[in-house]
């Protein structure tokens, strides 16, 4: 593990290596993002060695372009400190770097995300008696108001994680806050990618509402339709989505995540 | 100033946290005040409104421990490495009882301490437009903008009674000096009416006034400093020692299980002196796994002419 | 990342600063980019609403060149050191013409900053209750608190089109490290849509990374890296050099008369080329009386075990 | 200069280095300083050098607990850098230090003060076109209204600077601000000492007026009264101020001021 593979072929990707290939092709030509726990930090990961090594990494913490040697296990492990450009308290990395507007892709996941992006990582039931008690905002509401766009990675995609109403709505689109009247306006679009392991979403704007535009190999475009709890818009040119490279994988599985605490 | 604050950690945690106290206990990922926790659990204190951030095994503990009737926080997980099963029970099936919840935004909860350390009533903030936690938590309330249209969400001020911070080190006095992921902790010492600091190393004025723009928590907000050598433990010391990610992974069964809970909190907790014991039953090839390797920061003159 | 911004002082302002732009040229007391105010009056800038908490003896020089038409600031002395008579004559007597003027406290500048940086219209505090100032700028308003009675006085954001700060050092790709008064440097250069850093010294990357709490301004707010030693004169830098204390009280002088002043600029701004040409012309003896001393800060340890 | 003076004896103060003296020994039992520039830069190292050592001083650069060397000339100089316990932010030293309330004694000086402690810093004239444009606010308003007590150095004691009315307020009392209606309220009782060339006057509470306890020596109370341009209230039992200890003036002119940069 971490010796080149010469030969590297036919990798079969599982659906959580597809997702975060997906995601990291993404990420090219971005060049700031806020990298949150889990899969995104593999995605970020990915990006770096393949499409953008020039990506900056930022991580709640207040760690600004973190170069870390190894996969960090949170968003403030030693790892991503150690050889850093910055460390900033975390008033300036909330207030200045997030809401001062100068993230380019916030990564987020969800239990629930809705037609036009907004997110519930709090409660599944009623949120007054939950049924499951989900980890709750984090920074994800500050990252949704404040970065340029946000990616989202969902692990499932069916009607209990798209669903036609949120059970709790913890980070908004701008849809529902432009809706709300209260409160300051998006800086950014909100949700403009959304992979699932049945394919990708996008919204081209902040009033957009989610559009199917590509799904993965051996699923089709009514499976995904079926799997959403809305009516969900469809793409005219919808793809299939291009496989992760042997490369990837073998980044992914030998050199990223090797104690497979993401790619489980 | 050069008033010696250096307490046990009996000492301070028996002096400066009562029953029913709003608590504060932070450290982002970084420098958790694990050993001040298990203290505040052999004292039995009760009813205490813990504040934290991330809650973190700290406060499956602290909770499991039944030192706690509220939360305060804005994130329920133990970072990546999966659930904290005694807060769920207490929340989505109230067992052994129910635990009141005031939940913000990691931003919302940085501005809390901000304002209170500020003396405002409040602070401003760009989140909560268009979502349901100002439903929750009525304390998340709008201004008018006096500068344009529309409103402004703001949080109300947190002034614990009390907070608990694990730094690096600090001076006799109290200048407390951390580096790395620095977190809320001069936010939340300024907030509070009391501040204990928890250190990995006591050291020399001198060491500290050599390089001033270190001190993140200067002496005049300290009222207690421990030395608590590996205190930080299963969160980690950048320079000191690492994140023990395994336990963190351990956890998630631990705390699934109340008997096994209970059980680890006699062997780790009540069953220990202090935080010295605790590090010694954690054995010498548990501390030389998360050992550090050597990456110094350098030196800068602060030089002046007179 | 690792783009390189490093350019001339004379193509940095000709590229970044036009006329009728709003500038900030931020630093208390300490790191005041004097090269850079230079440089703006070498290359004749119009029209400028100049930004300084302090304004200090730079911005009586950048006004008496005719390339300010509007100040803001909290501050009309040049510390203990006695007048600006440039600013005292554009305001006591509109001599050679009115100078505008906006005037707030030192924490209602640092207030307006920090709400620029942070995307914020406005930002709380606890000043002006019965001052008359709020009579004079009618950006001072008040916003109800809606946790209590009454009402709390708020400011404006400031968002600079450019930001000026004088530093120990950066490397190429813009990331900053300052230590000793660190002023509102952070917050202006966030605040403003371009930031030119101006340095005593630009080091490789490794010398910022091994370091990086002392980054104060991030590379990704950053447009130029100006390279001028001993461009903070007659301020000081911490580490670098002394304040000029002699020059400060000459200063009086020199600009209680306009024709002295005016001779002052073309000897020592309009006839040098750079900062280098000013450092030279102050000769060495000057130099030998502002070094400064060695007072390292220690070295601390980063390191983490993977 | 700076050696020991054995026989010191007969000094006669001038009217500075009186009024730094009393401000000096007002400040004994005082724990946390905020000095600015000018007299109280000498009254604060005077009381460290005698009455106060363990008193702490706080700089609004940033500047905690300084230890410093040598007389400083402002308020960011390299000599209370060096050697300081801490240096903050501006934001962390006028947000959590002064609007927390952690400083005792606010030092200020002004050209102007009213009955109730009011000052002003700004103007002489009308302030949209004034005779004299002054320094300004500065850190005043915030040290104003939230140090616990302010101690007031009047270089004059004239119905000029003690005038019936300000020509503008830079620095409101508490009286003022609560009379305004609007924001928030001082934190501490605002003006508590003023001490001027002719004498000291006293505040007992936020809403009291100025009170002359002490006339210097030589000065009648009816001097005082006919400088000040209200109707001054006098204490019953006014003292005659006890004079500069000779130790005090040697060190201010020895030790302290050597280039006599505020004691001209």
């Amino acid at each position: 593990m971490g010796q080149p593979v010469a030969e590297v072929s036919g990798y079969t990707a599982t659906s959580t290596e597809l997702i975060v290939s997906v995601a990291a092709r993404a990420l090219a030509g971005k060049r700031r993002v806020f990298a949150g726990v889990g899969l995104p930090t593999l995605a970020v990961d990915l990006a770096q060695r393949t499409v953008n090594p020039d990506v900056e990494l930022v991580y709640e913490s207040g760690v600004c372009a973190a170069h870390p040697t190894s996969m960090p296990e949170s968003i403030g492990d030693a790892v991503i400190v150690a050889g850093a450009e910055a460390v900033l308290s975390m008033q300036a990395l909330f207030g200045y770097v997030l809401q001062g507007g100068h993230i380019d892709v916030g990564f987020l996941g969800a239990a629930q995300i809705d037609r036009f992006g907004s997110l519930n990582t709090s409660f599944i039931g009623d949120a007054r008696s939950p049924r499951v008690r989900l980890p709750g905002a984090g920074g994800a509401p500050e990252i949704m108001m404040n970065a340029a766009e946000v990616f989202v990675i969902m692990r499932r995609h069916d009607h209990g994680s798209f669903p036609a109403e949120l059970d709790f709505c913890t980070s908004p689109s701008p849809v529902r806050a432009c809706a709300s009247g209260l409160g300051l306006p998006h800086r950014g679009m909100g949700v403009s990618t959304v992979i699932t392991p049945l394919g990708t979403l996008e919204r081209p704007s902040a009033f957009a509402e989610l559009e199917l535009i590509s799904v993965h190999e051996g699923v089709s475009v009514d499976e995904v339709r079926a799997a959403t709890g809305w009516d969900l818009k469809v793409a005219d040119d919808v793809r299939v989505t291009m496989p992760p490279s042997d490369e990837s994988i073998r980044l992914l599985r030998e050199e990223i995540d090797t104690v497979r605490l993401y790619l489980r | 100033m050069s008033h010696d604050k250096v307490l046990s950690m009996t000492e301070a945690i028996r002096r400066f946290v009562s029953d029913g106290m709003t608590v504060a206990l932070e450290g982002f990922t970084h420098l958790i005040p694990y050993s001040a926790a298990h203290e505040i659990i052999r004292q039995q204190k009760r009813d205490l409104t813990l504040c934290r951030m991330t809650p973190d095994i700290i406060s499956d503990q602290l909770i499991a421990a039944g030192c706690v009737s509220k939360l305060v926080a804005s994130f329920f997980a133990s970072g990546s490495a999966g659930s904290l099963y005694e807060i769920r029970r207490r929340v989505e099936s109230l067992v052994p009882e129910a635990l009141e919840v005031e939940e913000y935004s990691h931003y919302g909860m940085v501005s809390r301490y901000h304002a209170g350390a500020s003396g405002m009533p409040f602070a401003p903030l760009r989140s909560y437009s268009g979502s349901d936690m100002p439903d929750l938590n009525p304390l998340l309330k709008v201004v008018d903008n006096p500068y344009g249209e529309g409103t402004v969400y703001v949080v109300p001020a947190l002034n614990p009674d009390v907070t608990i911070i694990h730094a690096q080190r600090a001076d006799r006095s109290g200048n407390t000096q951390m580096w790395g992921v620095l977190g809320a902790q001069q936010e939340a010492a300024y907030a509070a009416t009391r501040t204990i600091v928890v250190v990995e190393e006591i050291v020399d004025g001198a060491v500290v006034r050599a390089d001033p723009n270190r001190t993140i928590v200067p002496a005049h907000v300290v009222d207690a400093v421990v030395l608590s050598r590996r205190g930080a433990h299963p969160s980690y010391v950048q320079g000191g020692y690492d994140r023990d990610g395994e336990f963190y992974r351990e956890w998630t069964a631990i705390s699934h299980e109340p008997e096994r809970l209970r059980q680890w909190l006699q062997d780790w907790v009540y069953d220990l002196k202090d935080s010295d014991d605790y590090a010694e039953k954690l054995g010498p090839e548990k501390w030389a796994a998360l050992a550090v390797s050597d990456r110094p920061s350098g030196v800068v003159n602060y030089g002046s002419s007179r």
